[in-house]
């Protein structure tokens, strides 16, 4: 298990390295290998974990609970999908010009190297290394953000470096006071699990201001409104596996480190003071979502304002906090994850067939392009939470939750943002679905098999999940107990 | 494992294969197999219900692993297999209509295999037994029509139109019903409609009423009750036939399951004011749906206007019964609630008929404006013969089913109370002054719909080029008409089970509100008394005697066909038939007022002189109300609000970077 | 050394670098503010050693050393350069005119005092009472981060931002785990490389880093 | 039901159907003279029936079958409610079966079995007439099921045995508000629904004007016979029932054979004096423009409406 737990991370870690050297063919492929291992470990690690156990290495450097299991496997899937997609996506890229070997060759290992910096920074007890993690993870996305040299991708990525640092500076600060804080309280550590159970020795004056900053931080990282800023436009302009790894995971990982904050923060602070902060977020991030998707002309833009709606959806769980929120918010994130990779990945396919990524240009996709008009299609339903896609049982989960927790009010607005959402995704998704193209000029032959397989197989996970969950059902439960005990 | 459950799960099960079945077959046997197996799944779904509609056994299923964070809970109770019965019934009749229908386009993998999952939801949904399975089954209907109401949308931009408003509308629905459901298993403290039951009386007035109200506004969105009816009137034209009469016929119904299901029996009832909204909101939408259904000229425009009038007489009754209850008149509450069941399953019999006659004339003639159509009654005989019954039958003509429910639903309103509070002295003959007014309103736009749209002269080619269906499309049809038929001959055969169901709603009655005498039927406390059997025979002697009276005196037998009186003129043409539009013009003008119609005139004069006539041109548009000055301004100001909100959003790094300031000061401060 | 004058060497150098902030906030060359970093840059290591011998950690002292090369050398370098390479010596109109800025500093400046009285509450030794100090530093790179169009000076911002909280840290703690420590410096390094690279691509794409260009990707 | 009980009804469906077009005929005859005419004898309907069923059945091209049904329909439909209707004595074949309501909607299948002949002839009278025939239809029906919900009120029943027998229980009752009221609705409803002026004319044959006639114009011989016939017999009909609601006096509640006779006079009597009152109303009639008909029609409904309340709070 130990050893599992602690290669876990250096799988990918490879997988980049092989990948700068300079046999294309074996470097794609085995970053597909890769996430297909952490997914097996994942899995393994997660059986074993479910039942209570906690896997530690190197007096916690690493440490993995059935919450981090959770993550890995989500990390896993995701990348999996991303990473097969993207072989054909490249290969397509440079077909059309957009980049050469060189360009593919780093892509490759950047990628790796960001699957590597987030399942760091959830398989490890020490907040200062998950906070290094997640810096690195800006870093390692920065480039692939910017990889086609436009002067749109060159300004998404400076804002979204500038933007993100600042904010993971700010975590750093948070991090430091809970140092101070620990310091002054049982003993100096950055130990998640001791400062979990020390937490009430902590210093409540410091941990208020230290939970604030970390809550901002990391809040900036998942995009929760106002600090979500940087997100559509970062999201908008990487190749679409990377959109995907960012919309699906990387923000699902900033969500992970509010919950181990938080836990902290409600044994030392009482569970109303992040509980604010946190529905004032997500409130915020759904409602602003839904107004900016109203007049919205750009469908990977349209991708990522849903990308903000759910960290919303997410943020609310974990105001919320009871068992079957924080259960629901898990899976929540399990099933945008999947969901919103697919769709990234549908709208890449899209793009590349269409060369715009403006809505207007992109119509009777069905007609035009039926495997990944219909999963783009079909991932729109599932992100706006119709059954039997996973996300309508956590939002459902999430929402009856609130109302138990005498939160109707929230849980009513929340319901109307979710509307607005509707309608205008629904209708854009329209008028890129449906009709018959108005030139009979096709784009050219459907994408090739190992862009759609993915895709396919995301959706009926996604499904299967929102049906039975099967041997997930107990790994859930017990991550949701790391949380809310 | 009962019968009841085993043809339960049967049925679903069925519908299971014939989607897989639809997924793996190629066309021509997709086609057939999915029609098969589906009105296999409606056969076995109408057993189940008739067992427990026949006091064999309720069907229990508890499946705590599926669905995740809450479990499936199913039970079929009387009320329920009201709905279940009436679903089987028409889905049989529909998915063997859809076989013939399908051949032309509809023969796609999607459409077919989402077909049979629609009728699976709609198997469900009377059967879930929880907040979260209702409301999963609910959305899962909700997606599975979505997209057969797209399924045409490569043939007219319209479709997408439909698509959306349907979109928004149900998912509307879904957030009100949502909202109220969770609030009320909230204060509940558990989720299973037992629990809800329990608690009920135990939650504050408040809570009560405003869950009622939640409820009332996403069931009755789904009825396409008045105001929330937008939707309708687009989405039923533009889906296929054949799923128009399942949404027109039974999932349209469902929003009346959903309101009597939460109203009067989770809740358990209310004050006479929850009767007195539901009874006008009945009124309303019943008048305004039969007045455009009045002036469409377009048949499945024309149809689902009336199927929003339909559902709201039986919302006029449902609203009787909860004035009636509260006032503890439980005897009478059960004949309208009685009423309403029955108009519920007579109208999606006839209705879908309706629907599916419709369907016959779209695919032989390609056009569903009436101004079109006409000379049918030769070309298309069976199909004229069935949307003939259908027209009476919805007419509530006797000896049609559409008589005996509208007799209910009118018996029921015209009440015997001693000295009735001063609601009940005011609204019901208020409401038997609509529903009447209805009644003859539908009268007048049946007429016009068969006779416009079936007799006379054919008023374009295509009506011309017409030709009777395919024997799987005249089998739909003709299943549908002899279940009115019969249905109107011996409504007994509904009314009496229909008794156990009115039982399950606790709030209501606490007895069977209509007895069977012989082939008559007995509203409680012998206050009228009606055989449609009877007086079908009574026609029958009658037309015998008229015959046997002729044959006495000789009259010849032999017809010889002359030209009719056309004004001198030699030749008669279609151009001197009455259309749909100069039918309905008198009804139009008398309420113009309500309608507004929009005429335009432009005459052009010859050159030569102003006196005479080159061409008159003469248009009229009648649009929605509700829709062109509630919900487009409505839509409009969203839009523009979404462009305000880009604001936030204008690219500039430095007030993004100005926000995260602002919010670290105001953490700092905050927790200072 | 005495406890006595190694808190008036640190109370300087916390001071100080809360000067270096308002001169960078001050100045419109930019050379000079990037000059206004590296003294900042190096009263921060100045703090750690200071801190370090307080405390008698080694390694704090290693972290110092650390500090000095990353913040008041490497990186100063490299911001020069990409001035040389930009051909922008001038932050020619800011957004927000520089008294108004300078008056913002200071009501930033008291927003910290406030924010961390508390801080100081917990334990009131002399290193602590620099920590608002710390706060301040890192308000005033989210000042020059807002208010300030040039790439480079949001750099500097940034920059001055991480200074700010590295303040805090050595005043607080006497320095993190030594992994951390590498990690954060590591992160930062690279951030300001990364930074540096699309500089230069704007500048390939744009022209020039004026970042009020950038508004092409928007709602 | 009982050997006489049959009889009795059979009687009473016999007795309207010879008695029908005499009605007519007498109407006819007394605005004849009235406008000082001599005016043909009562009888003539009889004959002109009679000449109708010799002649040769003629019948419009491109009809389909529906327009051949459509008479046999109407008289049937008018027949059955002739049987339900207590004309001589209370029981009556179908009393029992049948109530109010359900006269009022088989009334109505008559109308719209026509209307739909009507349009199948494809002519623009047809279509006129059906259409405006229609209108009116729908228009009535609030007002005539009002007033039943009056009626009915009283009797606390719908079955018109019961009220009739209510009626006669206490005829004090009878010049009770409501029931003039009620009574005024009715009237109105009979001229409507029997075609007679103000609201239609059935001896005019302008284009313009005639509704009834529209409809029926394509007919000739034995199927005009049988249309000719139904309109009498509805007409009739109608004289009947008020007759029986309004002024049930003399109609026979036992099966003894002095009842019965006193019951055949009683209500001769009334049918004829309302046609004869009728008729000589009309000759001071106008015939309403078509869109002062809803006008009118709406005015009964308010009468109807105001029984209603009213004999909710007279109570």
């Amino acid at each position: 298990m130990k050893a599992i737990a602690l290669s876990i991370p250096f799988l990918p870690a490879v997988a980049g390295v092989i990948a700068l050297s300079r046999w294309r063919r074996i470097a794609s492929w085995t970053g597909v290998t890769a996430p297909a291992l952490v997914l097996v470990g994942g899995a393994v690690l997660g059986l074993f974990v479910a039942k209570g156990e906690v896997v530690e290495v190197f007096d916690g450097l690493v440490r993995v609970d059935a919450l981090s299991a959770w993550m890995i496997l989500l990390i896993g899937i995701v990348a999996l999908i991303a990473t097969t997609y993207g072989v054909g996506y490249m290969a397509a890229e440079v077909a059309q010009g957009h980049t050469n070997a060189k360009g593919a060759r780093i892509y490759y290992a950047l990628v790796q190297g960001f699957v590597a910096a987030m399942l760091v920074a959830v398989s490890t007890d020490n907040l200062g290394v998950m906070w290094v993690a997640v810096e690195a993870t800006t870093i390692a996305t920065a480039f692939l953000v910017g990889h086609r040299h436009t002067r749109a991708s060159v300004e998404a990525s400076w804002k979204y470096v500038v933007i993100a640092s600042v904010g993971v500076t700010v975590a750093f600060l948070g991090t430091v006071l809970v140092y101070f804080a620990s310091r002054h309280g049982s003993g100096a550590t950055m130990r998640w699990s001791e400062l979990v159970s020390a937490a009430g020795q902590l210093d409540p004056g410091v941990m208020r201001t230290a939970v604030g900053l970390l809550v901002v931080g990391y809040g900036t990282k998942a995009g929760l409104a106002p600090l979500h800023t940087w997100l559509p436009d970062a999201h908008s302009q990487a190749p679409a596996p990377v959109s995907a790894l960012m919309s699906g995971v990387l923000v699902s990982v900033a969500v992970y480190a509010i919950l181990r904050v938080k836990v902290i923060s409600d044994l030392t602070l009482g569970p109303d003071h992040l509980r604010v902060l946190l529905l004032i977020a997500g409130v915020a991030s759904v409602l602003l979502a839904g107004a900016l998707l109203l007049a919205q002309t750009d469908y990977k833009r349209l991708l990522a304002y849903s990308s903000i709606e759910h960290v919303g959806l997410m943020a609310i769980g974990a105001a919320i906090g009871s068992r079957l929120a924080v259960a629901g918010l898990l899976l929540h994130m399990l099933g945008h994850g999947i969901a919103k990779a697919v769709g990234f990945c549908a709208s890449g396919d899209i793009l590349l067939a269409s060369g715009s990524t403006r809505i207007a240009d992109t119509t009777a996709l069905l007609s035009r392009r039926p495997a990944t008009g219909g999963a783009f299609g079909l991932a729109l339903l599932a992100l706006l939470g119709f059954p039997p896609f996973s996300l309508f049982a956590s939002e459902l989960a999430i929402l009856r939750a609130g109302f138990a927790a005498d939160m109707g009010w929230a849980a009513s607005l929340t319901a109307a943002g979710l509307l607005v959402v509707f309608g205008a995704v629904l209708v854009y998704g329209q008028r890129m679905l449906l009709g018959r193209p108005v030139t009979e000029t096709s784009w050219g032959s459907d994408s090739r098999a190992t862009m759609v397989v993915p895709l396919a197989g995301g959706l009926i996970l996604v499904a299967a999940i929102g049906v039975w969950m099967g041997p997930l059902q107990p790994l859930m439960e017990a991550a949701a107990s790391v949380i809310s005990s | 494992m009962s019968l009841t459950l085993a043809s339960w799960v049967g049925a679903l099960g069925a519908c299971a294969v014939a989607t897989i079945a639809a997924l793996a077959l190629r066309k021509p046997f997709r086609v057939w197999a999915v029609g098969a197996l589906s009105a296999v799944g409606g056969i076995l779904g109408s057993v189940s219900a008739v067992s427990v509609l026949a006091g064999v056994q309720n069907g229990t299923v508890e499946l705590p692993g599926v669905l995740p964070l809450a479990g499936a809970r199913f039970e079929l109770d009387p009320l329920g297999a009201v709905f279940v019965l009436i679903a089987g019934a028409v889905t049989v009749a529909a998915s063997v209509y859809g076989i013939g229908y399908s051949g032309h386009g509809l023969d796609g993998r999607v459409v077919q295999a989402v077909f049979p999952l629609f009728v699976m939801s709609l198997l469900l949904v009377p059967a879930a037994a929880s907040v979260s399975t209702l409301l999963v089954s609910w959305e899962l209907m909700a997606v599975t029509s979505l997209v057969l109401v797209a399924a045409e949308h490569r043939e007219r931009p319209e479709v997408r139109e439909a698509a959306w408003w349907y979109g928004v509308m149900t998912h509307l629905s879904l957030a009100a019903i949502m909202v109220s459901l969770l609030w009320f298993a909230a204060r509940a403290g558990g989720e299973s409609f037992v629990e809800l039951r329990a608690a009920a009386d135990r939650m504050p007035d408040v809570v009560r009423s405003s869950v009622f109200l939640l409820a009332l506004t996403g069931f009755g969105a789904k009825a396409g009750m008045v105001p929330l009816h937008v939707w309708l009137p687009r989405a039923h034209p533009e889906a296929p036939s054949h799923v128009s009469a399942l949404l027109s016929g039974v999932m349209v119904k469902l929003g009346i399951y959903g309101l009597l299901r939460v109203g009067w029996d989770l809740l358990g009832g209310g004050p006479a004011w929850w009767g007195t909204t539901v009874l006008v909101l009945g009124a309303v939408s019943a008048l305004f749906g039969i007045l455009h259904a009045l002036v469409a000229d377009d048949l499945k425009r024309l149809l689902a206007y009336s199927t929003t009038e339909n559902v709201g007489l039986i919302l006029v009754g449902v609203g009787a019964a909860g004035i009636y209850a509260s006032g503890g008149d439980r005897r009478l509450a059960a004949v309208a609630v009685t009423a309403s069941l029955l108009h519920v399953v007579n109208h999606a019999l006839f209705k879908g008929l309706l629907f599916l006659g419709a369907g016959s004339v779209l695919l032989k003639s390609g056009t569903r404006l009436l101004d079109r159509l006409g000379g049918l009654a030769r070309r298309m005989p069976v199909t004229t013969a069935c949307f003939g019954v259908g027209s009476l039958a919805i007419a509530a003509l006797p000896p049609l089913n559409g008589f005996a429910s509208e007799w209910l639903l009118l018996k029921s309103l015209v009440h015997e109370v001693a000295d009735p509070p001063v609601v009940v002295a005011t609204v019901m003959p208020l409401a038997v002054g609509v529903v009447a007014l209805t009644g003859g309103l539908a009268a007048a736009t049946f007429v016009k719909a068969f006779g416009t749209g079936f007799l006379a002269l054919p008023r374009s080619s295509n009506a011309e080029a017409a030709t009777e269906v395919s024997a799987s499309m005249r089998f739909g049809m003709v299943a549908l008409a002899m279940a009115c038929v019969g249905l109107g001959l011996v409504p007994n055969l509904v009314v009496a089970p229909l008794q156990r169901s009115v039982q399950a709603l606790t709030g209501l009655a606490d007895g069977p509100g209509v007895e069977v005498v012989g082939l008559g039927m007995e509203t409680a406390g012998a206050a009228g008394r009606l055989a449609p059997g009877v007086i079908a025979v009574a026609l029958a002697i009658a037309v015998a005697a008229v015959t046997a009276t002729g044959w006495i005196m000789k009259v010849r037998r032999h017809r010889r066909r002359v030209a009719a009186w056309a004004c001198g003129r030699t030749v008669q043409t279609a151009r001197m038939e009455y259309t749909s539009t100069s039918f309905a013009e008198p009804l139009q003008r008398v309420f113009d007022d309500f309608l507004r119609p929009e005429l335009d005139l432009d005459v052009s004069h010859t050159s030569e002189s102003r006196y005479y006539l080159e061409a008159v041109r003469f248009r009229i548009g009648i649009t929605d109300a509700f829709e062109s000055r509630l919900y487009r301004p409505l839509v409009e100001r969203l839009r523009r609000l979404g462009e305000y909100a880009r604001v936030l959003q204008n690219g500039s790094i430095h007030l993004y970077l100005g926000y995260m300031l602002v919010v670290v000061l105001v953490v700092l401060v905050l927790s200072r | 050394m005495t406890d006595g004058a190694l808190f008036r060497f640190l109370d300087f150098a916390v001071g100080l670098s809360l000067v270096c902030g308002y001169v960078a906030l001050w100045r419109r060359g930019l050379v000079a503010i990037v000059k206004a970093l590296a003294v900042q840059g190096a009263s921060v290591a100045v703090v750690a050693m200071l801190m370090g011998i307080y405390e008698g950690h080694v390694q704090a002292v290693v972290a110092a050393g650390l500090v000095l090369v990353v913040k008041a050398i490497v990186i100063p370098r490299v911001l020069v350069g990409v001035i040389h390479r930009t051909l922008e010596y001038r932050e020619v109109e800011p957004l927000v005119n520089i008294p108004t800025s300078l008056l913002a500093g200071a009501l930033t400046t008291v927003i910290a005092f406030i924010a961390g009285r508390h801080l100081v509450a917990l334990d009131a030794s002399p290193a602590t009472r620099g920590v608002p100090v710390g706060l301040a530093v890192m308000l005033l790179g989210f000042l020059l981060l807002v208010f300030r169009r040039k790439a480079v000076t949001q750099v500097v911002g940034f920059l001055m931002l991480e200074n700010g909280v590295a303040l805090v840290a050595f005043l607080t703690t006497a320095g993190l785990p030594l992994i951390v420590e590498l990690g954060g410096a590591l992160d930062l390094l690279m951030a300001v490389l990364v930074l540096q690279v699309l500089a230069r691509r704007i500048v390939r794409q744009f022209g020039a880093t004026d970042l009020n260009q950038l508004v092409n990707l928007r709602d | 039901m009982t050997a006489a009980a049959i009889a009795i009804g059979l009687l009473q469906v016999l007795a309207l159907v010879a008695i029908a077009p005499v009605v007519t005929g007498v109407m006819r005859t007394t605005r004849a003279r009235l406008e000082g005419r001599f005016g043909p004898s009562p009888l003539q309907p009889w004959r002109d029936l009679r000449k109708l069923l010799r002649k040769e059945r003629l019948i419009t091209e491109q009809t389909s079958w529906i327009f051949g049904v459509a008479p046999l329909l109407l008289v049937a439909s008018t027949l059955v409610v002739v049987a339900v209707i207590p004309s001589v004595a209370t029981t009556t074949l179908l009393v029992d079966s049948v109530d109010l309501i359900g006269v009022i909607y088989l009334l109505l299948l008559g109308t719209v079995v026509l209307a739909l002949a009507a349009i199948d002839t494809g002519t623009a009278f047809g279509g006129m007439g059906s259409s405006r025939g229609m209108t009116i239809a729908a228009l009535a029906e609030p007002a005539a099921l009002l007033a039943i919900f009056a009626v009915s009120l009283r009797a606390g029943s719908s079955s018109l045995s019961t009220i009739v027998e209510g009626a006669l229980a206490d005829p004090a009752g009878l010049a009770s508000p409501e029931t003039l009221l009620a009574f005024g609705a009715v009237a109105v409803v009979t001229l409507a629904e029997a075609g007679r002026l103000p609201v239609d004319n059935p001896s005019t044959h302008l284009e313009l004007t005639m509704i009834h006639e529209a409809m029926v114009l394509e007919y000739a011989g034995p199927d005009l016979a049988l249309v000719e016939f139904a309109s009498s017999l509805r007409l009739t009909l109608f004289f009947g029932l008020i007759g029986t609601l309004f002024l049930p006096w003399g109609i026979a509640t036992t099966d003894n054979i002095a009842a019965m006779a006193v019951g055949v006079v009683a209500w001769l009597v009334k049918v004829l004096a309302l046609a004869v009152g009728v008729a000589a109303v009309e000759v001071g009639l106008a015939k309403l423009r078509l869109f002062r008909v809803p006008e009118l029609l709406a005015a009964a409904f308010i009468l109807s409406f105001l029984a209603v309340i009213v004999s909710f709070f007279l109570r």
